[in-house]
C-alpha cells in the first residue's frame, strides 16, 4: 500500500513505562505558547493524569519553590509552576516540548555551517541564535601542535564550508546566549559516512554519553549514533582508526587521522550497513514521535525491538510493500512500546539483583 | 600542434571533440563519462585546437567579448582603492591580467571586467617583510590603482588580494592636489609638477 | 521564484558527504531511502473532510513532518458577463502559503492547469441556465509548510475538498433567475461518482535509475530531476519540472516517471476516496 | 603597441595598458586623448559632430495599433502604440464634454485641444528599460533615470501638440456628441542601450504614432458601449501633426589651449558617463526649434547655437528616413 | 494597481476596443503536421550584453498573421549582490517579461504577474541545468527575455482558443529557451550543451467531435469513458502536430513543451498540459507527445547552431580587420 491516510485522533503519548523508574519524574505539560511541554521534577506522588500547564495557570503558591525557566512570579506568588519534588532541588521549571534548543556549556551538539566569515563560522544548532565556531577552536590538519597561520584564514573554507555538518561541544556562552563551540578533540569535527536527521530539541536527554555505538544486526558492523543535545542526530558507520602494524606512537596516529578530518569523501559503506543506519534513524524518529526521550539504553532496546518486529513480519496491517525497516505510524509505536518494555524488564532485573 | 585529430572548424557546446585517454580536456571543454570511454566535449562555442601537450581547448574568437574571466586564486588583477581603514583596503577589481590557470586564461592582455568585483587587501598582505609595521595610510590612498594578486576567493562579498611582491602595488596614483604621481622607489612616489613626495607601496615598473 | 524555496526556508545546502551518502543509497538496487520507505511508499497522512460548515466543501490534511493544509471551496452565483470571459474564470484558485508574501505561482499554476484541463467536464456542471453560472472559489491554505515540497499535500487536500463539495440543486427553469432547493440533502456533488474526478499532483524524483514518490527534502536535493505529475482519473493531465540537480535527464526516465505515477495514483485515489467513510 | 596622441606632460609612468584597460582606468583621460588627436576622433571612431546612422522599421508588431523599431548604433528601442477606449458615459458625472465637430476650427480650438489630451490623460507614455538592455538596468520598478526620461518624452509629446484630440474622439453618430475617447498607450521598450536613449525613444514614439491606425469606432446608443468596425479597411490613421526630432549632445572641456570645449553629438554610454554637460534640442519642421534643454555646466551661447545647427541637420536625416519608411504623407 | 513610478492611464479605466463581429486570426497556409515553422534567429543584437539573441517566428512573417518575437540578453558571470550568501556555484536567474503591447486583448501591465513568474521559473530551470555553474563561483548569470510580440493563446480572459489546450504560453516558453540558449552561447558561458525548446500537440482532426461532449455522452450511456476516448483516438482522428501555433485553429487535446539538449539526448524541462492516456503500449500518447516535442526541438537546435556559428565566423572576420587596424597605428594608448 503506497499511502496510508488516517483519520485524525487526539494526540497520543506513551506514558513512562514504570511508575517507579527514574524516568517517571518527567511529564508532559503545556507551556506558554500552548505547545506541549515536558516538566522536569514533576511530583512523584501526584495524580497519574498528564498535568498540562497553560500560560497564566497558577501552579503553586508554596514559598519553598524557586522560580525556574518557563515560570514567572505574580505579586509574590509563583505562577505557571508546578511540583513538590524535593529530592532534586527546589528549582521549578517548565520546559516547552517544542522549542528551540537553549545551549548550555558542555553540551554535545551536532551543527550545520550556515555562514563562513573570515575567522569564524556561524553554525546552525537549532537555537534561536547561531552558534560561533572560531578558527582557533578547531583542530587543524597536521597535528595538534601545528601553529595557526594566516594562510589558514584564507583557506577557511577548506575546513568547513556552508552546509557542512560537524559535532562539537559548547565551550562557552556569549552574553546574548549564543553558544561558542569547539572541536578540539578527535571525537569532534566534521561528519561523514552517514545520515543526518533532525528531531525536536527536547527529544534528546542530556545524559552521560551522547555518542552511542550500536552493534548493528545482519552483519552490518557497528553504527555510531551521535545524539546532539540540540535535537540534531547523526547516524553513521563506525570508523575505527586502524593502528598501523608497527605499533607507532599515538601522536603519529593522531596526525594521520587529522589529515583526513576535513575530507568530504565517504568511505565505502555496504548496503547492509546503510539499511541499518536507516533503521537506527527510524528508531530515533519513532521514539521522539511517541515522546520517549532518547538515550543510549532506550535506543538500544528500541532498536532490538524493531529488529524483532521485522523478524515477526509485522509491518503495517495488511500492507506488504512497506520497507521492512520502516517505522512510520503504528509499527513505530509497537517498536517503541516493546523497547520500553525491554528497558523495564532490564531495570527490574537489575533491581532484583541488587536486592 | 598535433597530429591528425580531425577537429571541426567551429565547436559548439555539447559537441564531442576527442577521446580522453590520448587527449586531455583543456580550457573551454569538459569530459563526459560513457560506459566505454571518456569524451572531451566542447563547453563554449569557439575554435577547437589541439595543443602540444595533447590537451584540447576551445577558444573564443569574438573580439567584443573575448574571454569571460573571473578572479581566481593566483590571477593578477588591477583594482582601484575605494575605502581605506587601518586594517585593510577595500578595492574594486576592474581588470584581470591572467596569471591563474584560468579556464579562459588564454589571452595575454587579460580582460576588462564588465562588472567590478570587490576585494580587500589586508594589512598583513601589503608586503612580504616587516608585516607588523605596515601602515595602510602609507601604502595606499583612495583612488589609487593597484596591481595585486588574488590569494583567496574570500567570503561572499570580498576577494582577498595581496601586493606582497616587488611587481605588485600601486601603479597609478594622484597627489592630494590631483596631479599624477610617478614612482621614485618601492615606497615613494613623487609629483612631477610640485615635487611633493608621497608614500605608497609602489609596484616595480615593468 | 524558485519553486523549492517554499520548502527550503533555510538556504543552507546539504554537506557534500551527506549528499553523496544519500545519492549512493538512493541509486542502489534496491534503493535505501533515509526513512526506509519503499520507492512508492508515502509518508502517512492524517486527513478529514467537511471541517468547515460554512463552505460547500472542505478538507484538512496533516503530514507527519508538521505540514498542514486546509482547503475550503465556496460557490457563488454569478451572472454571465457580457464581455465574454469564458468559463475558464468560473473557478478561481488561490494558494496561500503562511509566511510567504506572494502567492505561489508554481503551485497555483499546477492546480489550475490540472483542474481546468479541457474535457474534465467540471465547467459544464457550473452552468445555471442561460444567464447565470456558479463561480467556485477554491482557497488553499498551507498553514504549516511541510519540510518537503508542498505540492502533493496541497493537491491531495484539494482533491478531498472538491470531492466533498456540494452545490444546491437548481429548481428554476433555464431562462429564469436561479432558484435553489434549500434542502442540503438534495444538493448535487460538484464531482459526481462515475464522472472524471478532480486531479491530484504527485511529486516524483529520480536518482539514477530509481524513482521515488513523496520525496523528503533531502531526497529532493539528491535527485537528478524532480517532476510534478498531475493525474486525473487514469489520465495524465500535466507534467511540470521543478528545480533541482544539474544536467538533464534521459527521455526514457521521464516516460517511466509518468507511467509509474499513473500506477501509484490509482492506489492513492482509492485511499483518498475512503477518507470519511469509516465514521 | 603604439602610443596614442602625444601626452602633454612627460610620461611620468612608463606603464602601458591595453586600450580597454586604459578606458576603464582613466575614462576621462582616455576620451580626452582621443579628442586631442587630429582629426579629433571619438573612441567609437566617430567625429565629434557625427550622429549614429539611424534605422527604422514600422508595423512589425501584431497586437499594437502602431509600432516602430528604431536603432541608432547600439541603442535600439521598440515602441508600440495601443488604443483603448475611455467611456464618458455614466460614472463620470457631468464631465461630458460636448463639442461639435463642425465648428472645430484649428485656430479657435487649438488651445483646448491640447488640453483635452492633457487633462483627460489621453496619451500614456512609458519607457521601459528593465529588459536587460544594459547591465545597469534590472527588471522591476523603473530607475530614477528611466522615470526622468519618461517624463521628458511625455512632456515633449504634449508640448509639441503632435496629436490632435479630434482624432481621439469617439462620437455618438446621431448627436455628434463626444461619448468616449481613444486613449493611446505608448510603450517604448529599450532592447539595447548604448547611450542617448532619448533620441532613439522619441523617434520610435513618433514613428509608431505615425504608423498607428485605429479601428473606426462609434457610440452605440442601444447597448451604451463603444463598438468598432472590424474591417481593416475602415481603420483610420492617427492625425499626427508635423514632425519633431530631438538631438542630444554631451559637452566635454579639454581645457584652455588643449582644444577647449568639444560638443559630442549623439553620445554613447561611455561618453555620457564622462561628460557632465548636456544639451538637448528638439527641432521642428521649417528650421524651427521647439524645445531646448541645457544643463550640467556653464557654456557659451555659441555652444547652444552650434547644437541647434547640428539638430536641424539631424532633423533632415530623420525626415528623410521617415519619408522613406512611412511615406511622405505626413 | 496603480504604479506611482510610471505614467498611468485615466483613473476611470479604459477597455480594449470591442468589435462588431469578432475577427479571429486563422492562418491561411496550412503546414503539414510534422513541418516546423521557419525561425529567424540572430545573436548579438544587444551589444551591451555579454550575449544576446533575437528570435522571430514564423519567418517570413505576413501582416495578417501574428508573430512571436523575443529578445534575450545574458549578463555574467558578474558578482552576486552583496546581500547573498557565498555560493561556490554560479546562480542563474531568468526573467521573462511580456512587453505591454505584446499580447492580444488587454494591454499588459509592467508589474510582473503570475504567468511571468511561472515562465521565468521554468526558464531558469531549463537553462540552469545546462550551464556549468560550478565553473563560476560567487557569480550571478542573469538571463533576460522580453517578449515583444506573441501569437496569443495565453489562456487570458477574452482570448479564446477553441475548447482545447492553450499552447501560446508553451510556445513562448519553448522559443524563450531556444533564444536564451543562443544568447548564452553567444556570451561564451560554459555549458554542457545548448538547450532547444520544442512543442508538440495531440490534435483532434477537423471534423472530430469536441472531446468533452464525447466523454459526457459516453458516460451517460454507462460506458467507460476512457475506452470511448481511446477508441476515438485510435481510430486515427488524433494527430500529432509538431510546433502547433495558437492561430492554427486546432483543437488541441494535449500538448508538451520540452527543453532538450540534443547532443546529450537529455531533457532539462518537461511541461505538459491537457489529458493524455497511458495504456501501456508503445504507441501511447505520453510517449508520442514527448517524442514529438523532442523532434521539434531538434529542428530548432539546428537553427541555434547556425546562428551561433554565423556570429563566430563574423567574429573571426572582425578579428582580422582589427589586426590590420592595429598595424596601421591606432588603438593602443600609453598610460601617463
Amino acid at each position: 500500500m503506497p499511502i496510508s491516510i488516517l483519520p485524525p485522533q487526539p494526540a497520543q503519548y506513551l506514558l513512562p513505562p514504570d511508575p517507579d523508574s527514574d524516568r517517571e519524574n518527567e511529564k508532559v505539560v503545556l507551556d506558554e505558547d500552548g505547545d506541549f511541554v515536558r516538566m522536569i521534577s514533576t511530583p512523584r506522588k501526584r495524580s497519574k493524569a498528564i498535568p498540562i500547564v497553560t500560560p497564566g495557570e497558577i501552579v503553586t503558591s508554596d514559598p519553598q519553590w524557586m522560580r525556574g525557566h518557563g515560570t514567572c512570579l505574580m505579586r509574590g506568588r509563583d505562577s505557571a509552576v508546578d511540583g513538590d519534588d524535593s529530592d532534586v532541588n527546589k528549582l521549578l521549571s517548565v520546559k516547552p516540548l517544542r522549542a528551540r534548543y537553549t545551549p548550555e556549556i558542555g553540551d554535545l551538539v551536532v551543527g550545520r555551517i550556515a555562514e563562513v566569515q573570515s575567522k569564524r563560522w556561524k553554525v546552525d544548532i537549532n537555537s534561536t541564535l547561531m552558534a560561533h565556531l572560531l578558527l582557533s577552536s578547531i583542530n587543524l590538519p597536521g597535528g595538534i601542535l601545528r601553529k595557526r597561520t594566516s594562510t589558514d584564514e584564507l583557506q577557511i573554507r577548506s575546513f568547513f564550508s556552508e552546509g557542512d555538518l560537524l559535532v562539537a561541544e559548547v565551550q562557552s556562552l556569549f552574553q546574548d546566549g549564543a553558544a561558542s563551540l569547539h572541536t578540539r578533540s578527535l571525537k569532534y569535527g566534521k561528519l561523514r559516512n552517514g545520515y543526518f536527521l533532525k528531531v525536536k530539541a527536547g527529544g534528546i536527554v542530556r545524559g552521560k554519553s551522547h555518542i552511542v555505538t550500536l552493534e548493528a544486526a545482519n552483519g552490518a558492523g557497528e553504527v555510531d549514533v551521535i545524539l546532539g543535545v540540540n535535537g540534531y542526530v547523526w547516524v553513521s558507520k563506525k570508523v575505527t582508526l586502524q593502528a598501523p602494524p608497527g605499533g607507532e606512537s599515538i601522536t603519529r596516529l593522531e596526525e594521520e587521522a587529522s589529515e583526513a578530518i576535513y575530507s568530504n569523501v565517504n568511505e565505502d559503506i555496504a548496503p547492509v550497513t546503510r539499511r541499518e543506519i536507516a533503521r537506527v534513524g527510524n528508531c530515533v524518529r519513532a521514539m521522539v514521535r511517541w515522546n520517549v526521550r532518547v538515550d543510549e539504553e532506550v535506543l538500544n532496546a528500541v532498536y532490538l525491538s524493531a529488529l524483532e518486529l521485522e523478524e515477526m513480519g509485522f509491518t503495517e496491517e495488511g500492507g506488504s510493500s512497506n520497507g521492512p525497516e520502516c517505522l512510520e505510524g503504528e509499527v513505530g509505536r509497537r517498536a517503541v512500546e516493546a523497547g520500553m518494555e525491554r528497558v523495564r524488564e532490564a531495570n527490574s532485573k537489575a533491581r532484583g539483583m541488587v536486592e | 600542434m598535433s597530429q591528425n585529430l580531425p577537429l571541426p572548424p567551429i565547436a559548439l557546446p555539447g559537441q564531442p571533440l576527442a577521446q580522453s585517454p590520448p587527449y586531455a580536456a583543456g580550457p573551454g571543454t569538459y569530459t563526459t563519462q560513457n560506459p566505454t570511454r571518456t569524451v572531451i566535449t566542447a563547453s563554449v562555442a569557439g575554435i577547437p585546437r589541439v595543443h602540444a601537450d595533447k590537451s584540447v581547448s576551445v577558444t573564443r574568437p569574438s573580439p567584443s567579448h573575448p574571454l569571460l574571466l573571473l578572479p581566481e586564486v593566483a590571477s593578477t588583477v588591477l583594482a582601484r582603492v575605494t575605502r581605506l581603514n587601518p586594517r585593510q583596503a577595500t578595492v574594486e577589481i576592474f581588470a584581470i591580467q591572467g596569471g591563474g590557470d584560468g579556464i579562459h586564461g588564454g589571452g595575454d592582455g587579460g580582460c576588462v571586467c564588465e562588472h567590478t568585483f570587490q576585494g580587500v587587501i589586508r594589512a598583513q598582505d601589503v608586503r612580504a617583510t616587516e608585516k607588523d609595521r605596515i601602515k595602510m595610510l602609507e601604502s595606499f590612498r583612495v583612488g589609487d590603482v593597484v596591481r595585486a594578486v588574488v590569494i583567496s576567493l574570500g567570503d561572499q562579498s570580498n576577494y582577498y588580494l595581496s601586493t606582497a611582491s616587488n611587481s605588485l602595488g600601486v601603479v597609478v596614483a594622484h597627489s592630494d592636489a590631483g596631479d599624477p604621481l610617478h614612482p621614485i622607489n618601492w615606497r615613494q612616489m613623487a609629483c612631477a609638477r610640485t615635487g611633493i613626495v608621497e608614500e605608497r607601496k609602489v609596484a616595480k615598473p615593468i | 521564484m524558485a519553486p523549492l524555496q517554499t520548502s527550503q526556508q533555510t538556504g543552507t545546502p546539504l554537506s557534500p558527504a551527506e549528499l553523496s551518502y544519500l545519492h549512493t543509497s538512493l541509486t542502489l538496487t534496491p534503493p535505501i531511502r533515509p526513512d526506509s520507505r519503499t520507492p512508492t511508499q508515502f509518508r502517512p497522512l492524517v486527513a478529514e473532510s467537511d471541517i468547515l460548515p460554512s463552505t460547500n466543501g472542505s478538507a484538512r490534511m496533516i503530514w507527519g513532518d508538521g505540514g498542514e493544509c486546509v482547503v475550503g471551496v465556496k460557490a457563488e452565483v454569478e451572472r454571465n458577463s457580457a464581455t465574454s470571459v469564458g468559463p475558464r474564470d468560473w473557478i478561481e484558485i488561490n494558494v496561500e502559503v503562511s509566511g510567504q508574501r506572494d502567492d505561489d505561482a508554481f503551485l497555483g499554476m499546477t492546480v489550475a492547469e490540472s483542474l481546468l484541463v479541457p474535457g474534465s467536464g467540471v465547467l459544464e456542471r457550473l452552468v445555471l441556465g442561460e444567464r447565470f453560472h456558479w463561480k467556485v472559489f477554491v482557497d488553499i491554505l498551507l498553514l504549516a509548510p511541510p519540510l518537503s515540497h508542498p505540492a502533493t499535500l496541497l493537491t491531495l487536500t484539494t482533491y478531498l475538498a472538491l470531492r466533498n463539495t456540494f452545490l444546491p440543486k437548481l429548481i428554476s427553469e433555464v431562462v429564469e433567475d436561479p432558484v435553489f432547493d434549500d434542502d442540503w440533502d438534495n444538493a448535487l456533488p460538484l464531482y459526481p461518482v462515475g464522472k472524471i474526478p478532480p486531479p491530484i499532483t504527485l511529486l516524483v524524483v529520480n536518482v539514477g535509475e530509481n524513482i521515488f514518490f513523496d520525496p523528503t527534502r533531502e531526497e529532493l536535493s539528491a535527485g537528478d530531476v524532480v517532476l510534478a505529475v498531475s493525474i486525473c482519473g487514469k489520465k495524465v493531465v500535466g507534467v511540470r519540472t521543478l528545480e533541482g540537480g544539474s544536467g538533464g535527464v534521459g527521455r526514457a526516465v521521464v516516460k517511466r516517471v509518468i507511467k509509474e505515477s499513473c500506477e501509484v495514483a490509482e492506489e492513492v485515489f482509492s485511499n483518498l476516496n475512503s477518507v470519511g467513510e469509516g465514521d | 603597441m603604439t602610443t596614442a596622441p602625444p601626452p602633454s606632460p612627460p610620461p611620468p609612468n612608463p606603464l602601458s595598458f591595453p586600450p580597454a584597460t586604459f578606458q576603464k582606468l582613466a575614462p576621462k583621460i582616455f576620451l580626452e586623448r582621443h579628442l586631442q588627436s587630429t582629426p579629433a576622433t571619438r573612441p567609437s571612431g566617430r567625429n565629434p559632430d557625427t550622429f549614429r546612422t539611424p534605422s527604422l522599421h514600422t508595423n512589425s508588431l501584431s497586437h499594437a495599433h502602431g509600432s516602430a523599431v528604431v536603432r541608432t548604433g547600439d541603442t535600439a528601442v521598440v515602441c508600440g502604440v495601443r488604443g483603448e477606449v475611455l467611456s464618458l458615459a455614466a460614472g463620470t458625472g457631468g464631465r461630458i464634454v460636448v463639442l461639435r465637430t463642425g465648428e472645430d476650427g484649428r485656430g479657435k480650438n487649438g488651445e483646448g485641444e491640447g488640453d483635452e489630451v492633457r487633462e483627460r490623460g489621453l496619451v500614456v507614455t512609458n519607457l521601459e528599460m528593465g529588459t536587460g538592455c544594459s547591465r545597469d538596468y534590472h527588471p522591476g520598478p523603473p530607475t530614477d533615470f528611466a522615470q526622468a526620461v519618461t517624463a521628458r518624452l511625455h512632456r515633449l509629446l504634449l508640448s509639441n501638440k503632435l496629436i490632435s484630440s479630434q482624432s481621439l474622439r469617439i462620437l455618438d453618430p446621431n448627436t455628434e456628441e463626444v461619448k468616449a475617447y481613444w486613449v493611446l498607450y505608448i510603450d517604448a521598450v529599450v532592447i539595447s542601450l548604448d547611450g542617448n536613449v532619448l533620441d532613439a525613444a522619441w523617434a520610435s514614439i513618433l514613428a509608431a504614432l505615425r504608423s498607428t491606425r485605429l479601428p473606426q469606432a462609434y457610440w452605440d446608443q442601444d447597448t451604451e458601449v463603444v463598438v468598432c468596425y472590424p474591417e481593416v479597411s475602415r481603420y483610420k490613421s492617427l492625425d499626427v501633426k508635423g514632425l519633431a526630432f530631438t538631438a542630444s549632445f554631451a559637452v566635454i572641456d579639454l581645457g584652455a589651449g588643449k582644444g577647449g570645449k568639444v560638443i559630442l553629438s549623439d553620445p554613447d554610454e561611455f561618453e555620457e558617463g564622462v561628460c557632465g554637460e548636456r544639451v538637448m534640442v528638439c527641432a521642428l519642421e521649417g528650421e524651427k526649434v521647439g524645445w531646448i534643454e541645457k544643463g550640467g555646466g556653464v557654456g557659451q551661447v555659441a555652444e547652444v547655437v552650434e547644437c541647434v545647427h547640428r539638430a536641424t541637420e539631424r532633423f533632415k536625416i530623420w525626415e528623410q528616413l521617415f519619408a522613406e519608411v512611412l511615406g511622405s504623407s505626413g | 494597481m496603480t504604479d506611482r513610478r510610471r505614467i498611468n492611464g485615466p483613473l476611470e479605466g479604459t477597455i480594449p476596443p470591442v468589435f462588431l463581429t469578432s475577427s479571429t486570426h486563422k492562418s491561411i497556409i496550412k503546414r503539414s503536421p510534422t513541418t516546423l515553422r521557419k525561425i529567424f534567429l540572430k545573436t548579438g543584437l544587444t551589444p551591451p550584453a555579454t550575449g544576446s539573441a533575437f528570435l522571430e517566428l514564423p519567418t517570413p512573417s505576413t501582416h495578417s498573421t501574428p508573430t512571436l518575437k523575443l529578445t534575450s540578453s545574458v549578463y555574467g558571470p558578474r558578482p552576486l549582490p552583496s546581500s547573498t550568501t557565498f555560493s561556490s556555484n554560479a546562480r542563474l536567474t531568468a526573467e521573462l517579461k511580456f512587453s505591454p503591447f505584446s499580447t492580444p486583448g488587454r494591454r499588459r501591465g509592467y508589474i510582473r504577474d503570475g504567468v511571468e513568474r511561472d515562465l521565468s521559473a521554468q526558464l531558469s530551470i531549463a537553462l540552469g541545468k545546462s550551464v556549468a555553474v560550478g565553473k563560476y563561483p560567487k557569480s550571478a548569470i542573469d538571463v533576460f527575455v522580453s517578449v515583444l510580440d506573441c501569437e496569443g493563446g495565453l489562456g487570458d480572459a477574452g482570448d479564446e482558443a477553441g475548447g482545447g489546450v492553450d499552447v501560446g504560453l508553451m510556445s513562448v516558453l519553448a522559443t524563450a529557451i531556444s533564444c536564451a540558449s543562443a544568447a548564452i552561447a553567444d556570451a561564451g558561458i560554459e555549458c554542457f550543451d545548448l538547450v532547444a525548446g520544442g512543442v508538440a500537440g495531440l490534435v483532434l482532426e477537423q471534423g472530430g467531435v469536441v472531446e468533452e461532449d464525447r466523454v459526457e455522452k459516453s458516460l451517460e450511456v454507462g460506458q467507460d469513458s476512457d475506452d470511448a476516448r481511446r477508441g476515438m483516438r485510435k481510430n486515427g482522428k488524433v494527430t500529432l502536430v509538431l510546433d502547433p501555433s495558437p492561430i492554427d485553429g486546432y483543437i488541441i487535446l494535449a500538448a508538451a513543451a520540452v527543453g532538450y539538449m540534443a547532443a546529450r539526448d537529455e531533457l532539462t524541462l518537461v511541461w505538459t498540459k491537457g489529458s493524455m492516456g497511458w495504456d501501456g503500449d508503445s504507441t501511447d500518447e505520453v510517449e508520442r507527445i514527448v517524442d514529438g516535442a523532442i523532434t521539434a526541438s531538434t529542428g530548432v537546435r539546428l537553427v541555434i547552431n547556425e546562428a551561433v556559428k554565423e556570429r563566430l565566423l563574423l567574429g573571426l572576420k572582425e578579428m582580422g580587420l582589427i589586426r590590420g587596424k592595429a598595424v596601421s597605428g591606432d588603438g593602443d594608448a600609453a598610460m601617463s
